[in-house]
């Protein structure tokens, strides 16, 4: 059940969790959910000019399975919500989101009968960025917004509230188990 | 309504395939033939562009039939066009071809205000046109990039890119954004150009030569790309026509038709450039088409600077621009003109029952803006032709019969915009 | 202007657009050694990536890029612009609310305790999620009292936050004050 | 003459199985990182599966048909059977390869073996054409 | 000291000892080859790449704080300790056995072939005891045959994982993958036996002596080393492609190329389990640039290594010499990789079955003919 | 020693020789097999015919069991398409019939006269490479040519089967039309 | 089993490998299982070559060769049939949708 229930307060295991944290922080490989106009910015982001391999967040990997940020930028419609939705849900724990530009944040200007008005009544965005598109400097700032976030939040708690498990119930079952099995 | 083209009546005699879709349509169902597999080819396909779809039949490698599935990015343009003034609406267009989103804004504008019978000044008619070809280079070379990436050629799409970035340092030199630069306004623009802007457009120019020369000297005559694109998503001269592409793309299949110089708006006639035109309708033909159509752009863009006119960039006797600031905080009238343009339930004065139909050419083909006005500020209904569309529909007999690999070159040449395919 | 480019005008020695590939085309060789030729020249050439954090986004003295000093068209977040005795020049004609596209700006008017106007804003937002920053707003203006300054605009963690009210407007960019209006 | 060359005492000459001793180490330590990594991956990491989770990537659709092992086209076999006799002659020219530029072969023996491989070599050449022609090569 | 030197240096402690060592050799130049290819990438495309987490000397500069040192240089090591606190998805249509088997036996053969590949000399006097150490793990001298045979056992890897993924994607990926690699396979076959051909031996380290010992031609000022790259030109070029599609490295990335089928055969694996399938294709890399060079590019010998001598400097100067061409090798593949656009699937067919195999055949022909009047070889002459 | 490992071996090879073909799912039955061949490799190895064990592996290993594994791949058989599970019946029977060949075989095995390995020593490439040339090419020609022949003959015989004719469209109808549900 | 010699052992195995050969052929029904069935059957026999060859090493007649050439032909056989046995099993399959091997006799009994 992950190594990181484990982790007490110790001195050790607060070392493993600044190890995990830089590297969680320093490779955030992005899933680019690009729709319109602010994927554009985002294709800009990743290139030569503003780079932001310069971060870790380099490998665009096009499955959901090996990405930790999901990077939503463009105009979703009620028709794409579904798979916004579903690879959101396909991408592994510990994950991220970053909602990009105004469509995305809350729909911008298009208040019409198609489109979703911010995609976090849907997934849970962790930072949004504002702008039409938003500067490749924002998007920089927002990933940089997200690798202080991944440095201070503790993981296992936010994994749990998004899967709606009670946190605490279940470090107790756990402590629960290990005392049994100490006993036994 | 005028007639969309002069070669619009002698096109249509051109037979149109009585099943256009043929049978390549297919209907999807579980547990299909013997060999098919039936797969998604996006929306969220590295291929797709992220926002079309396409249901592919395939029979081992083959594509058996297609079923392109859109309206994933249906954004209601057409209908926030009608809660929209005619200046907001520019900011809008914006966002349809966000590849070269200026293109889009000179096209409504240009449409709009044909309909008012207003001219614009010759000024912010070159500067458009400037602007313009600076947008189509940005397409064209972006285009020619991700074709490339989709092959793999990772590398001359990022510096497709370096060069794009200076044509955004222009946009957003001169308008403050960079990518949606709502510069134009109905009957002008909406600042005049600012110093420096000559030199960096030029210098910029200058370079362009040596990152298309490199780009080129990694695809074009390398046979690993040749071998992937030459006849391959060929689409015939009658067909193209048939199913009514334009632009680079109808070009590449040998139908010479451009509008900047068969029915030239924005004076456009005063410049002179050429009109590439390919015959093999296929992806290589495509991308040599978007390489040659950039010199002609640098070309023209070189004349504008050239010939830049002075004067004023806004057509001010005609009532339907705003007066200059200065005039505003000083003059009554102009603050009056100010205030009757910007109110709500004011604006500008439309004719009671004006139509307009008005296209450009637009980076990726005939670009059409249709508009009724009913007499208030707000248009009563705003269609747009998206060429997009039409290359979107008549990838089925381009893929038809190939291989997987040949939907993701085919898909990547008809450079698909999302946003103005599904508008 | 000519119907066709030159190489359509002298009798091409082939059959379709394109000359067929030489012998040694065909043997890949050629056009990888010049591939990677090209490479070579790009690996030393000098690169062309701002460090955005380090260095500041209109900092461009080392680029080609040299947009000069911050440029006085950015369209950045917004001010409420301050007359010379501290007050907001704004007199709430809800005339840039009219202008919006994106309908992101509330106005509530109130009658003026200032004599030289009748009414000025009670309340003043603008949501800068939904905002799009194109300008309009700033142009609809009659008084200058709105401004669109160089200022970025920000990533965020919360939605509502970013609903900026109108002293956070007055107070957001204090060097973009000055009474007169930027020549543009 | 490979003993001349690799004396010493870990030079172990040829079939007994001590020689491949290593061999056997080196396998272990590949199983060992292999299996090491693969239990990691099943304690490091947390464990939220859910049913939207467990279904197949299809860009971010529905699965178009139940079942996803579909059948997929006969060429992909044909080019497997090739492999298959190709890789049964190279089998076989391996010995020749060993051997054919000894010293110490007489002439004769020589123009016997070029002429046998050569044969040999003729006949899959033949193979080659027969299937080429038959279009067991074609791919679209 | 002279008895624990003769107790440690017994044949298994030795094996193991060199076993071991290949392997973490290995395992790391994974992350600096990873490292270099995202670097030059970078730089090739006017970029800076990753540069963010540097190695750190504390306190190295007294007074301000750490010496930061190669930029970006630790990104592999965070994406490792990224991956492997990932979650584990399994499909639902997975078949588990599979789904666990491929990215270990995409790995496993890989390394266990390691062992065949000479990096030294052939006998090093180990510390001066005496006793000779043959610098490669594996003294068997059927070596060629023994690696192709496991090596060719790395298809199952990625049929495995691809097919047990249960999802379409990799299943496409899986079958192209498996076909591609079996059919470069034979014309890599054919283009080793040319060289088996001209050397006589199907021992690798008999390979790097033939091409140590002898010479292909003198010009006077130094002498060309009777390297099989110029003496089997084809062989080398056809193996040298074979070498590119066998890995899948682009423009042969078919099975991964990612316009098409998304992530090819690992589109499903997450975690732990994508680090082991990459770090098995890197280490196939490194296998088959290592057997390139032995059997073309003279293996270890270069300048100054005497193939006899015994002595330890020799031996590091040979394992030195071997690894730069190895080196060399890994980041011409890289180069090539963000240089070329990829084949599509049935060309690269064309390429191997009506190109290189024709061509194989033909100069194993000329290998054959050559030899029949060529004097007979030895090694040493 | 040897003795050892051919026990060691032979417990591998026979259990997983019992599994290939007690193994209902093909895929675990290829995999079976595989450890078998691999074991069988190893034998050989010990049995000092290293050429024979590296071709065992490089042909069984890396090229029949391929086929294998490409025809269950081809065909993913569904459940219903493997057949039935044969009757306790035919099993028991097959089982009768192969502990008979066993016994037969067993029966005549320890009737020959003490074998042994220990003889005079062998030379020294016995079962390499070279070793195989001094008499593959010489003594056994004829066998080594009729093998080219033999692949040319599998070769035309895979292309016609592979090949075989479609059924035309006509039948293909006539068949939906008599067994409408196999084909809906 | 003190009376056995190692050659002896190594009979035993190829004859016990062989006859769980032979309880495949003989009790499974699918195709692709019965033709892996038959692989083991020559694997047994190579086996049983390889150890006779071993034994046979020290005669000068050339025995010992004799039992590896029949080892490689046996390879050779091997593939060759499990090619054309591969194939037979496709295009059985193409026609009847079953690898069981009763089911092309019952189909064709059917019509
Ligand atoms: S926020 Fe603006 S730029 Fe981004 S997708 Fe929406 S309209 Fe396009
Ligand atoms: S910049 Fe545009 S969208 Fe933003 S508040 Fe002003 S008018 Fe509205
Ligand atoms: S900011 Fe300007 S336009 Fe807006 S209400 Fe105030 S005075 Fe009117």
């Amino acid at each position: 059940m992950g190594l990181e229930d484990w982790l007490g307060n110790d001195f050790i295991s607060t070392r493993i969790k600044d190890l995990l944290a830089w590297g969680r922080k320093n490779s955030l490989w992005p899933m680019p959910f690009g729709t319109a106009c602010c994927a554009i910015e985002l294709m800009a982001t990743m290139s030569s000019r503003y780079d932001m391999a310069r971060f870790g967040a380099e490998v665009v990997r096009f499955s959901p399975r090996q990405s930790d940020l999901l990077i939503v930028g463009g105009r979703v419609t009620l028709k794409m919500m579904p798979v916004l939705q579903r690879i959101w849900q396909q991408m592994p724990e510990p994950k991220w989101a970053i909602s990009m530009g105004a469509c995305a944040s809350c729909g911008g200007v298009f208040d019409t009968y198609t489109m979703i008005q911010g995609v976090d009544q849907f997934i849970p965005i962790d930072v949004y960025i504002p702008g039409c598109p938003p500067r490749p400097e924002n998007l920089i700032d927002a990933v940089r917004l997200i690798q202080d976030k991944v440095g201070k939040t503790e993981i296992q708690r936010l994994i749990d509230e998004r899967t709606g498990v009670d946190h605490l119930a279940r470090l107790e079952a756990m402590d629960r188990r290990r005392t049994q099995e100490a006993t036994s | 309504m005028s007639s969309p083209t002069p070669q619009a009546t002698s096109l249509s005699s051109d037979p149109i395939p009585s099943k256009p879709f043929g049978d390549a349509a297919i209907s999807v169902e579980p547990g299909l033939g013997e060999k098919d597999m039936v797969i998604n080819f996006g929306p969220q396909h590295p291929a797709m562009h992220g926002t079309l779809r396409l249901i592919l039949r395939l029979n081992g490698e083959k594509v058996s039939g297609a079923e392109p599935d859109m309206g994933f990015l249906h954004t209601g343009f057409e209908k926030l066009g009608e809660y929209r003034t005619y200046n907001q609406y520019i900011v809008v267009t914006d966002r349809m071809n966000y590849f070269s989103a200026m293109a889009n804004n000179t096209g409504f504008a240009c449409a709009v205000e044909e309909m008012l019978g207003i001219e614009c000044p010759p000024r912010a008619a070159a500067i458009r046109v400037l602007m313009c070809e600076l947008s189509r280079i940005s397409d064209h070379i972006l285009g020619i990039g991700l074709q490339g990436m989709d092959m793999g050629a990772f590398t001359p799409m990022l510096w497709s890119f370096i060069e794009r970035e200076k044509i955004y340092d222009v946009f957003e030199l001169t308008s403050g954004g960079r990518l949606t630069t709502s510069y134009t306004r109905v009957g002008g623009l909406a600042f005049d150009l600012p110093d420096g802007v000559e030199y960096r457009v030029r210098t910029f120019l200058d370079r362009l030569d040596d990152t298309v020369r490199d780009m080129e000297g990694m695809l074009a005559r390398n046979r690993i790309f040749m071998d992937r694109t030459v006849g391959v998503g060929v689409l015939t001269r009658d067909e193209a026509i048939a199913y009514g592409m334009s632009g680079p793309l109808a070009r590449a299949s040998g139908v010479d038709r451009d509008l900047r110089r068969d029915r030239p708006y924005l004076g456009y006639e005063q410049y002179d450039f050429d009109v590439p035109v390919f015959t093999d309708g296929c992806v290589y033909s495509r991308y040599q088409q978007r390489l040659a159509e950039i010199r002609e752009s640098a070309k023209i863009c070189r004349q504008v600077l050239d010939s830049m006119p002075s004067g004023p960039i806004n057509a001010l006797g005609a009532k339907a621009t705003l007066p200059s600031k200065d005039d505003v905080y000083t003059k009554m009238e102009s603050l009056i003109q100010h205030f009757m343009l910007t109110m709500p339930g004011h604006g500008i004065k439309t004719p009671e029952s004006g139509e307009i139909y008005h296209a450009t050419e637009s980076p990726n083909g005939e670009l059409g803006w249709y508009l009724i006005s009913d007499g208030t500020a707000v248009p009563y209904r705003v269609r747009v032709r998206p060429p997009s569309l039409f290359a979107f529909q008549s990838i089925l007999p381009m893929i038809k019969g190939r291989l997987v690999s040949d939907v993701v070159a085919t898909m990547s040449s008809l450079n698909v915009i999302a946003g103005e395919l599904d508008r | 202007m000519s119907a066709h480019t030159s190489d359509h005008d002298d009798a091409p020695a082939f059959e379709g657009d394109h000359p067929p590939m030489t012998a040694s085309e065909k043997s890949y060789i050629p056009s990888i050694v010049k591939g990677i030729g090209i490479t070579l020249q790009r690996f030393f050439k000098p690169n062309f990536t701002v460090q955005y954090p380090e260095q500041a986004p209109y900092d461009y003295a080392s680029q080609d890029r040299a947009i000069g000093e911050v440029n006085p068209r950015h369209r950045g977040e917004h001010i409420l612009v301050k007359d010379e005795q501290g007050r907001e020049k704004c007199v709430a004609c809800l005339l840039c609310m009219a202008a919006c596209p994106a309908l992101c700006i509330h106005i509530e008017p109130e009658p003026a305790p200032w004599d030289d106007r009748e009414r000025r804003p009670k309340v003043f937002e603008i949501d800068m999620l939904r905002c799009i920053y194109c300008g309009y707003c700033e142009e609809a203006c009659p008084c200058d009292a709105i401004r669109l300054t160089p200022k970025l605009y920000t990533p965020t963690t919360s939605r509502t936050e970013r609903v900026y009210d109108k002293e956070r407007l007055l107070e957001n960019n204090p060097e973009a004050q000055v009474p007169q209006r930027p020549r543009k | 003459m490979s003993t001349a060359l690799s004396g010493g005492i870990c030079a172990l000459h040829l079939g007994t199985f001590t020689a491949y001793l290593p061999l056997v180490f080196m396998a272990g330590i590949g199983i060992t990182i292999g299996a090491v990594v693969l239990l990691l991956s099943k304690f490091l990491g947390p464990r939220r599966p859910d049913e939207t989770k467990s279904l197949p990537y299809e860009c971010g659709m529905e699965p178009l048909q139940d079942g996803a092992r579909e059948r997929y086209s006969i060429h992909f076999y044909l080019v497997a059977i090739l492999f298959i006799l190709f890789d049964l002659e190279t089998v076989f020219l391996f010995p020749w390869a060993t051997s054919f530029r000894q010293p110490g072969v007489d002439a004769a023996v020589k123009l016997v073996l070029l002429v046998e491989v050569l044969l040999f070599v003729g006949v899959l050449g033949v193979g080659l054409y027969y299937v080429w022609k038959r279009r067991g090569l074609e791919w679209d | 000291m002279d008895s624990v030197l003769k107790f440690l240096l017994t044949d298994p402690v030795i094996g193991l000892v060199k076993g071991l060592l290949v392997i973490g050799v290995v395992l790391q130049i994974v992350p600096l080859l990873i490292y270099l290819e995202r670097k030059l990438s970078a730089y090739m495309q006017g970029r800076l790449g990753p540069n963010r987490v540097n190695l750190v000397i504390p306190y190295a500069v007294p007074g301000v704080g750490g010496l930061r040192l190669i930029p970006g240089s630790l990104q592999p090591l965070a994406d490792a300790v990224k991956l492997a606190f990932k979650e584990e998805i399994i499909p639902k249509d997975a078949d588990k056995l599979l789904w666990y088997l491929g990215p270990f036996l995409a790995f496993f053969p890989v390394a266990t072939a390691l062992a065949f590949i000479p990096f030294g000399t052939p006998h090093w006097d180990a510390f001066g005891s005496g006793i000779l150490v043959d610098l490669r793990v594996c003294t068997v001298d059927i070596s060629v045959l023994l690696l192709f045979a496991i090596s060719s056992l790395g298809v199952y890897g990625i049929a495995a994982g691809g097919w047990g993924s249960g999802s379409k994607y990799p299943l496409m990926a899986a079958v192209r993958a498996s076909a591609q690699m079996i059919s470069y396979e034979v014309s890599m076959g054919l283009a080793v036996l040319a060289a088996i051909a001209t050397v006589g031996s199907v021992d690798l380290q008999q390979f790097v002596m033939h091409q140590a010992t002898q010479q292909f031609a003198d010009l006077g000022l130094f002498s060309v080393p009777n390297w099989l790259v110029f003496s089997q030109p084809l062989a080398a070029l056809i193996f040298l492609i074979a070498m590119f599609a066998e890995n899948n490295r682009l423009p042969f990335d078919m099975p991964e190329c990612e316009p098409e089928l998304v992530g090819g055969f690992h589109t499903e694996y997450s975690g732990l389990k994508f680090a082991l399938f990459f770090l098995g294709e890197y280490a196939a890399m490194i296998l088959m640039c290592g057997l390139f060079t032995t059997i073309f590019l003279g293996g270890w010998s270069g300048p100054g290594v005497d193939p006899y001598a015994t002595d330890g400097i020799n031996a590091l100067l040979s394992h030195v010499w071997f690894m730069a061409k190895v080196m060399f090798l890994l980041v011409f593949q890289i180069w090539i990789r963000w240089t070329l656009p990829r084949f599509r699937y049935d060309q690269l067919m064309n390429l191997g079955w009506k190109v290189l195999v024709p061509l194989a055949l033909g100069n194993l022909v000329l290998t054959a003919v050559a030899g029949y009047f060529l004097n007979p070889i030895g090694v040493g002459q | 020693m040897s003795t050892l490992l051919i026990i060691l071996a032979g417990v591998v090879i026979l259990g997983a020789a019992l599994l290939t073909v007690t193994r209902r799912n093909p895929v675990r039955a290829a995999l079976c097999m595989l450890l078998a061949l691999a074991g069988v490799g190893a034998l050989m190895l010990g049995l000092r015919s290293p050429f024979l064990a590296a071709m065992q592996v490089l042909l069984y290993g890396g090229a029949i069991m391929v086929l294998f594994t490409f025809v269950i791949m081809l065909l993913t058989l569904r459940e219903e398409e493997m057949g039935p599970e044969p009757s306790d019946g035919s099993k028991l029977g097959a089982a009768c019939m192969s502990l008979l060949t066993l016994s037969v075989l067993w029966f005549g095995i320890s009737r020959r006269g003490g074998a042994s390995y220990e003889a005079p020593r062998l030379g020294e490439d016995f079962g390499s490479a070279k070793h195989f040339a001094t008499f593959l090419y010489t003594d056994y020609v004829v066998a080594f040519e009729l093998v080219t022949v033999l692949v040319l003959a599998a070769v035309a015989g895979v292309i016609v089967l592979a090949r075989a004719p479609h059924r035309t469209s006509l039948e293909r109808t006539k068949l939906t039309a008599e067994h409408p549900e196999e084909h809906a | 089993m003190n009376g056995l010699t190692t050659p002896d052992l190594v009979q035993m195995l190829a004859a016990g490998l062989f006859s769980i050969g032979v309880f495949g052929v003989l009790s499974r029904r699918n195709l692709l299982i019965v033709l892996m069935s038959v692989e083991i059957m020559l694997n047994a026999v190579n086996v049983s070559l390889v150890g006779f060859s071993r034994e046979m090493a020290h005669l000068p007649q050339g025995a010992a060769e004799g039992g590896q050439v029949l080892v490689l032909m046996t390879m050779a056989v091997a593939a060759c049939e499990v090619a054309l046995g591969l194939s037979i099993l496709i295009a059985l399959f193409r026609h009847v949708r079953s690898v069981d091997i009763d089911t092309p006799r019952a189909t064709l009994l059917r019509n």
